[in-house]
């Protein structure tokens, strides 16, 4: 007869479980009411998305400082979880924000977009707080999933549907890899707790280390790593611009995150035979993304390229492997988020129905039409430079700093240099704005509160990050640091008096 | 699983994954999927597996694959040629998956005797409480993702191919 | 001394940028940009007034924790190096808006505002930062309104200008951060802690090869923000293409900043690799005095011949620097003061002249001094001044540098001098063909004069270009005991090289030099 | 008994029949079943492993991966469907508005 | 070893007999039932010469009909359609049959035979996990429809064939849950197990029958069975009037036989399905393995032989009176419309499916039965 199941065997524990299930109900909370609502008037939904992530932040909140590891080791409870589970809710709250306008425009439907969003957002979550590998990747694919369908959403649109595709079959593909690699851990280990991988050590068999070649390749496809980043532009250029913000940002978070928790806290044992090989990626990645971007002219696309730029900046961190660069990169990545949302925000801005106005061109002479939209959009630019005191800059300048600390000299260099190539793409919008005449029509940012109320938030954002970091880099420490489960390694000290 | 039968299955099932890719009509590239699909369910079933090796013929070949032979004739598709891909890529392609398989096979054939091989296997093993078992417990998170992944995908499949509506669209195509 | 003065020096300008976005009108704009520059102004004569010229250590001293996770901190303060080129600054971006208000920015003032009162932020930060961290920010933080200055308003193939300034000099700075971070790390091992703080840096032991790749990387970020002659390519579109506004800045602030950056920070930092590399600076040096003052020769274009001056001219600077001695080095920092005042001053004259023809071209000029002669009298004293007339600016600083540089290696002078000599040729050839013969050309008769305006900004100029000829000495009393200090770290060398037993004619440049002061 | 790494060289041959697939072929429907491929010849690792533990780790992920894919078959078709009715096709090659 | 070969090998064979010849005489039971309801004759020529009659004899029209039919069929000509992809064709009916067939191998036709002191499990095949074989196999059965439909190059066949398919995969859903239901009430995927679990009495009278506690399963499983046979009501993949004969409208000779004894072979396999899932199996009220015990507690003991043959007829008089069941439904319904069709499988069956789930879960956590 049945075997009864105790429930007592299963380690349940509200902590890092409880934002998740509130996103996941609110998703389909929004999916029902969604039900009557037309696509026209999706804007409540949004509202409604805002809600369900505000309550999910509050709800994560009490997970501050805790140090568990929950549901037989599926989930992790401690402060790099925390940070996670905010900055990608805080990036969500962001995309429905500038979303509310847009899809009610682009005639997306509501419920559907909404509803993903919140979907995807909870597979991103999930991927921040897994403890084994299985819910790495039932995250990712939750994640994914949601995307390749956000991406397809604007069904007439032909760009949209190929970037669906193209995003759909590379996304597949890649999972593939990233499967292979687990079932190769799998069979090193004997199990799929991240934590038994921490006490591996270096000299461990060829099968882990194929295996975890194998995660580096699945990993790679989804933070957009050359030579696994085919996909990128076109995705990014053909989905709808929120969307791409999406990706940009969230997608990214969180392949991060659970790059990071893999590689950089719990296969650190074995470092010294993947570093080497990131070292590689690193620097193609920097270096292919900086020198294609400087041939784009659609400003989408040169902010795929761009983005496939910051992985490589984020991954010369990886390379170190150190605790500082640990901490670097979420510093990083929180940057990085606020100012690609800002962009992409200031690209809806632009589109008007029909009209997606995303080259440089359409860009020209927004300086002087809209000032205001002009002087954020350049805000973000110099930010994804380095220029201080932005966020940006303090970001390259952590993850520089943890590099050269641990003695990557030539790395840290090939970055710099890639920094100052990237400059001069950065810089051509810049130039269009400010000094072209003859670009496209705007609609009135003045009449859209949402949408400046999103734009506004990454700028503020991203100025306050970058000019007083101290707050943010002690939180990416304290949370990078709380991923071992050991005390925050000292290793600065406070300024003598 | 004895010898002989694990050799048979295994030169079935190459050849019929040979065939997903040579044929040149999608519904036989289907077809052979769905025999590589039972030969592996087999293949589960021999390594005691019982449960998963069914819910594979279940799940995939009966239920997943069929769903693809729905929309090979939706789009009417007929048999193509196969040249086509960058003669490069289709090169590139070759060579690193010669590489790979030559890698996995030297280092998977000359793995020491896995662990757990000589102990022998739980009466349960491969049973269907066992596995649920797991799934209720140690993959309860994990079990739950799943509900949440299926309805992504019906969400998914119903928000990307119904049909487009007049007026719902801006382009407002039939 | 304590206070808040010099924060207050330097983001007063940003809280003007602000206001400044607020008004409505341009002449407003133009208002109360002009006012908002003269509070910095006035703050930085307070500076002056208190400052202590006996104290060679910094002044002003502020001193909070900014990141400490990383070690950095918000320290500021100001020294005899630093102290007249706030100055400079100060009174050179109020003349400049005071300048551009009356007719030669004529769309967009707000924006221009804006940016020249950033600039001005980012010039007075880098120049009272004493945490490298915080200097950094400052000197990135200049490159980009200055971008703008140059990308908006500028002429002709201003983008391409701007471009290329933006990216040789990030180019530079982005490697002098690997150079700090470096050295921070470094410093960690003997300091236990990190700081971005120069005082802890200096403390640092370094083996000599990386003491010379960390040089290496502050010397490029310097060498081409002065710039030194094979990076100075930037300079001549930059400057060109430029408003005059910010020509006047670049020149006469800006491009200080490598030289300043110098002094503060890759000479202190490493001063046995300084002194080692002496020789090929001053080599670069005389090249670029004399290979900037050859191309000035031959230049068609009004602005593009000054702006190549500057090379020649900082030249000179980099030269007085590398002596590594009181002479050398006092000049330098005397020099960079008159080269912004010179250089200055004849950027803003290219200016008016450009403004009344739209064109930079001498051979569209001739015979002005009949038709506009107090524009024609001014820049008879500006050029002379530039040429080192003595009895004005010029002269004090070149000389020193020359006796430095003499003192150094004689044969350096002796180029370097050729050097002074051509500059006077091609400075003295230009105004002859601008100002002198007949008028060629008939738009040339009825230009008018300068305005009120003009020559309320060009007044101070002159007054300073007297002033710092006839009296240096207060200025180099306040100067002295700063590069006095800065010296004793290079002090080994110096004494070895003085230890050479003194020909005649340094004897007697000596004993000028001492009657001079 | 047939030790499980004639199991995984198995998993690994059939891995890289589906990874040929998916490069060489052109059809989308084609490359997409490649990929099924893929995951089927990880799931018989799992399984091979699975059982040379000894645990129901291997199998669960097996599980796991059933319901992703189905997930993804269902999303994958939408997809494919959505795209032929706007383009007529299903060729990899001729669907680049944008470069691929 | 060889001995037990020859056992299974006994049993595999006489489960297909089983299957085939029943299948055989359902084609002649329709025609015959389908007259008796509509009242007319029905098949009544296919008398050798007429012999029988002549002489008087009962009317053999039974056998002549098994024996003409599949005669005629198999003596035809075998058409394959111009553009038809050839071997899919030749595949299809076959890929159809075989499915079918080898799920019968898991049905139990009757308890154990002891002879000597060897235990033989009436069952040809004893899996623990029957109930997931069944599932897969059913699974499996789509695709000789679909390709048939698909491989005859005409625009009726493919439509019957993608209805056909349709059609199975939604009700194998509901199929599915409440074969979950009746799995969770027995904790066994055996069906020899629940075959003996359905063994003994409640209340000291009533059979301990799956129905008596799966009614709504059983309910469920009916329907989706029928229409995973795609017989009327729910024979839209064939109806005549829409699409001839649906997927295997091309088919002539003896692909179509085959084809024929599939529809029949799969009313025989949803009649065995349910017998064993709700009805006992081969069990006999109140027979136990050494007799009767009669409610009024009267015992007559039997030998085993006895019982296990009891057990057999009892389970084939069960599975012939579902088929009849299932003839009935054809002649005396009326056709679905398609898309009433699918809101039934999917609007209908499956919420109740998993309701029944549901129910079933929560009783068994609850009352622990």
């Amino acid at each position: 007869m049945t075997t009864a199941v105790s429930l007592a065997a299963i380690n349940f524990n509200w902590l890092p479980i409880l934002p998740l299930l509130v996103v996941t109900a609110g998703a389909m909370v929004v999916l029902l009411a969604g039900v009557r609502v037309s696509d026209r008037d999706s804007e409540g939904l949004g509202w409604l998305s805002l809600v369900v992530i505000a309550i999910a932040v509050a709800t994560s909140l009490p997970m501050l400082g805790a140090q568990q590891v929950t549901f037989s080791g599926a989930l992790v409870a401690d402060d790099f979880t925390v940070f996670f589970y905010i900055v990608i809710l805080l990036a969500a709250a962001v995309i429905v924000l500038m979303s509310l306008d847009y899809v009610a425009d682009e005639g997306l439907p509501g419920a559907e977009y909404y509803a993903l969003v919140l979907f995807a957002t909870a597979g991103m979550m999930l991927m921040a707080a897994a403890g084994d590998l299985i819910i790495i990747f039932l995250g990712l694919e939750t994640m994914s999933i949601s995307v390749y369908i956000l991406a397809g959403l604007a069904r007439t649109d032909v760009r949209s549907n190929e970037a669906a595709m193209k995003y759909f079959l590379l996304g597949a593909f890649s999972t593939g890899f990233l499967l292979y690699g687990i079932a190769l851990v799998y069979g090193a280990t004997g199990t799929i707790k991240l934590h038994a991988l921490s006490t591996l050590a270096v000299g461990a068999s060829p099968m882990l280390l194929l295996g975890v070649g194998l995660l580096l390749i699945g990993f790679g496809f989804k933070v957009a790593a050359v030579p696994f980043h085919m996909w990128t532009p076109d995705v990014y250029e053909g989905a709808p611009t929120s969307v791409t913000a999406f990706m940009a940002v969230g997608v990214k978070l969180a392949a991060f995150a659970a790059f990071l928790r893999v590689f950089l806290v719990h296969l650190l044992g074995v470092q010294s035979d993947w570093s080497i090989v990131l070292w590689v990626l690193a620097v193609l990645t920097m270096t292919t993304g900086n020198i294609v971007a400087l041939m784009q002219t659609n400003l989408k696309r040169m902010l795929a390229y761009s983005a496939i730029a910051h992985a490589g900046y984020i991954l010369v961190a990886m390379t170190v492997g150190s605790s500082a660069a640990g901490a670097a990169i979420l510093y990083y990545l929180l940057g990085y988020a606020f100012t690609n949302l800002g962009a992409f925000a200031i690209l809806i801005a632009m589109a008007r129905r029909g009209h997606p106005h995303e080259t440089i061109a359409d860009l020209r002479g927004l300086g002087t039409r809209e000032p205001a939209l002009a002087g954020a959009m350049a805000i973000m630019l110099f930010s994804l430079t380095g220029v201080p005191p932005l966020a940006g800059f303090v970001g390259k300048f952590s993850i520089f700093s943890a590099a050269l600390n641990a003695g990557y000299v030539w790395l840290v260099v090939i970055a710099v240099l890639n920094s100052v190539m990237s400059a001069y793409y950065y810089l051509r919008p810049i130039v269009a704005m400010y000094t072209d005449t003859g670009g496209a029509e705007v609609v009135r940012i003045g009449s859209r509160p949402a949408l400046i109320a999103a734009i506004a938030i990454a700028v503020i954002a991203t100025v306050i990050i970058g000019i007083y970091p101290q707050p943010y880099m002690a939180a990416s420490t304290s949370a990078f640091t709380s991923a071992f489960g050991k005390p925050p390694l000292a290793t600065t000290a406070s300024l003598h008096p | 699983m004895p010898l002989l039968p694990f050799l048979f299955l295994a030169a079935l099932s190459i050849i019929f994954a040979a065939g997903v890719i040579l044929q040149r009509h999608p519904v036989h590239s289907l077809l052979s999927l769905v025999l590589t699909l039972v030969v592996i369910g087999i293949l589960f079933i021999g390594l005691d597996a019982t449960t998963v090796g069914f819910l594979q013929m279940i799940v995939y070949a009966g239920a997943i694959k069929v769903l693809f032979l729905f929309v090979i004739w939706l789009l009417n598709l007929q048999s193509q040629p196969i040249e086509g891909g960058h003669l490069a890529l289709k090169f590139v392609g070759a060579l690193g998956s010669a590489a790979l398989i030559a890698e996995l096979l030297v280092f998977v054939l000359h793995l020491p005797p896995p662990v757990g091989h000589s102990k022998p296997l739980a009466l349960d093993y491969g049973s269907i409480g066992k596995l649920a078992q797991g799934l209720f417990t140690d993959y309860l998170v994990a079990f739950e993702v799943t509900s949440i992944l299926l309805l992504v995908g019906v969400v998914g499949a119903v928000a990307l191919a119904r049909r487009t509506t007049a007026g719902s669209a801006p382009g407002g195509a039939p | 001394m304590g206070g808040y003065w010099l924060s207050a020096l330097v983001f007063m300008p940003l809280l003007g940028a602000a206001f400044v976005t607020l008004q409505s009108d341009e002449r407003a704009a133009w208002r109360s940009a002009f006012i908002f520059s003269l509070i910095p102004l006035a703050i930085s004569f307070y500076v002056l007034a208190a400052f202590d010229a006996r104290d060679a250590g910094y002044q002003f001293v502020e001193h909070y924790n900014w990141i400490p996770h990383f070690g950095v901190s918000y320290h500021i303060g100001v020294d005899g190096i630093s102290l007249f080129l706030l100055l400079l600054t100060t009174i050179l971006i109020s003349l400049s808006l005071l300048y551009s208000g009356g007719g030669d920015i004529e769309f967009r003032a707000r924006e221009f505002c804006f940016f020249m009162l950033v600039l001005e932020t980012g010039l007075l930060g880098a120049l009272v930062s004493i945490d490298l961290f915080l200097f950094y920010v400052f000197w990135e933080v200049m490159l980009v309104p200055m971008y703008f200055l140059i990308g908006i308003w500028g002429h002709g193939r201003k983008i391409y200008a701007a471009f290329k300034f933006i990216l040789y000099t990030m180019l530079g700075s982005l490697l002098m951060l690997v150079a700090i971070l470096y050295l921070v790390f470094k410093a960690r091992s003997t300091l236990g802690h990190l700081s971005f703080d120069l005082p802890d840096l200096m403390t640092v032991p370094l083996t000599m090869t990386e003491a010379r790749w960390l040089f290496a990387g502050f010397a490029l970020a310097f060498a081409i923000k002065v710039p030194m002659w094979p990076v100075h390519t930037w300079l001549p579109d930059a400057h060109t293409e430029a408003p005059t506004a910010g020509s006047v800045i670049l020149a006469g602030v800006m491009l200080k900043m490598g030289t300043y950056g110098f002094l503060r920070f890759a000479i202190p930092l490493f001063p046995d690799v300084a002194a080692e590399a002496a020789p090929i600076f001053m080599a670069l040096a005389v090249v670029g005095i004399i290979f900037g003052a050859l191309v000035a020769l031959v230049q068609p274009d009004l602005k593009r011949l000054v702006a190549y001056s500057s090379v020649s001219h900082l030249g000179f600077v980099v030269l007085g620097m590398f002596a590594l001695n009181p002479q050398g080095m006092e000049g330098a920092v005397y020099q960079m003061l008159n080269h912004g005042v010179s250089t200055g001053a004849l950027f803003l004259l290219v200016g008016m002249v450009y403004l009344r023809r739209h064109t930079r071209e001498i051979a569209e000029f001739g015979g002005l001094w009949h038709s506009i002669p107090v524009y024609a009298g001014i820049f008879m004293v500006v050029m002379l001044s530039s040429a080192g007339l003595p009895g004005l600016n010029g002269f004090v600083g070149e000389f020193l540098i020359l006796l430095g540089a003499y003192l150094h290696t004689w044969l350096a002078a002796v180029f370097a001098v050729s050097g002074l000599i051509l500059g006077a040729l091609y400075l003295f050839y230009a105004y002859e063909r601008v100002m002198f013969g007949p008028i060629t050309r008939d738009v040339n008769r009825s230009l008018p004069d300068l305005s009120r305006r003009e020559v309320a900004v060009m007044a101070p100029l002159l007054a300073l270009m007297f002033l710092m000829g006839f009296f240096p000495r207060p200025l180099l009393n306040r100067i002295e005991p700063s590069v006095a200090a800065l010296l004793q770290r290079t002090h080994s060398h110096v004494a070895r090289i003085d230890s050479h037993p003194p020909t005649p004619a340094v004897v007697a440049a000596a004993t000028r030099t001492a009657n001079l002061r | 008994m047939v030790p499980p790494s004639y199991f995984m060289g198995l998993s690994a041959v059939l891995f890289c029949i589906g990874v040929l697939g998916v490069l060489l072929r052109r059809n989308i429907i084609i490359i997409f079943m490649s990929i099924e491929l893929m995951l089927n010849a990880v799931n018989l690792a799992f399984v091979a492993l699975s059982r040379a533990w000894g645990n129901v780790d291997g199998q669960a992920i097996v599980f796991f991966v059933m319901t992703v894919a189905a997930a993804e078959a269902a999303v994958g078709l939408g997809i494919i469907l959505m795209i032929f009715r706007n383009r007529e096709t299903v060729n990899a090659d001729e669907i680049n508005l944008m470069r691929w | 070893m060889l001995i037990e070969l020859l056992i299974g090998a006994i049993k595999a064979i006489i489960v297909l007999l089983m299957v085939l010849n029943l299948s055989a005489i359902l084609l002649w039971f329709e025609r015959k039932g389908s007259a008796l309801i509509q009242d007319r004759i029905g098949a009544n020529r296919a008398a050798i010469t007429g012999v029988g009659r002549r002489l008087g004899l009962p009317n053999l029209g039974f056998v002549n009909t098994l024996m003409a039919d599949p005669l005629k069929l198999f003596t035809k000509e075998d058409f394959v359609p111009a553009g038809a992809d050839k071997f899919l064709h030749a595949l299809a009916p076959f890929l159809a049959m075989f499915p079918v067939l080898i799920t019968f191998a898991v049905v139990p036709f009757g308890d154990t035979l002891i002879i000597g002191d060897r235990h033989i499990n009436l069952q040809a095949a004893n899996l623990n996990v029957a109930a997931l074989y069944i599932l897969a196999t059913i699974g499996l059965g789509v695709y000789g429809v679909a390709l048939g439909g698909w491989a005859s190059n005409n625009r009726w066949a493919l439509l019957g064939g993608i209805r056909a398919t349709a059609q199975m995969i939604s009700y194998e859903l509901a199929m599915g849950l409440a074969i979950v239901s009746v799995v969770m009430t027995y904790g066994t995927l055996d069906l020899q197990e629940m075959c003996r679990a359905q063994g003994g009495v409640w209340f000291g009278w009533l059979p301990r029958w799956g129905i008596f506690v799966q009614p709504v399963a059983f309910l469920l499983l009916l329907t989706a069975g029928m229409a995973e046979t795609k017989r009327v009501p729910f024979d839209l993949p064939e109806g005549e009037s829409e699409l001839i004969a649906g997927y295997f409208t091309e088919y002539s000779g003896g692909k179509q036989a085959v084809f024929m004894l599939v529809d029949f072979a799969e009313i025989v396999l949803v009649s065995a399905l349910i017998t064993t899932f709700f009805f006992g199996g081969w069990q006999f009220p109140w027979l136990y393995p050494d007799g009767f015990h009669l409610p009024g507690g009267a015992f007559f003991a039997l030998p085993n032989v006895a019982v296990a043959i009891i057990g057999i007829i009892s389970f084939t008089v069960k599975v012939v009176a579902f088929c009849w069941l299932q003839i009935l439904a054809r002649w005396t319904l009326p056709r679905f419309r398609y898309d009433q069709l699918m809101r039934l499988g999917w609007k209908g069956l499956l919420p109740v499916a998993l309701a029944n789930v549901v129910v079933t879960a929560c009783v068994i956590v609850l009352g622990g039965v």
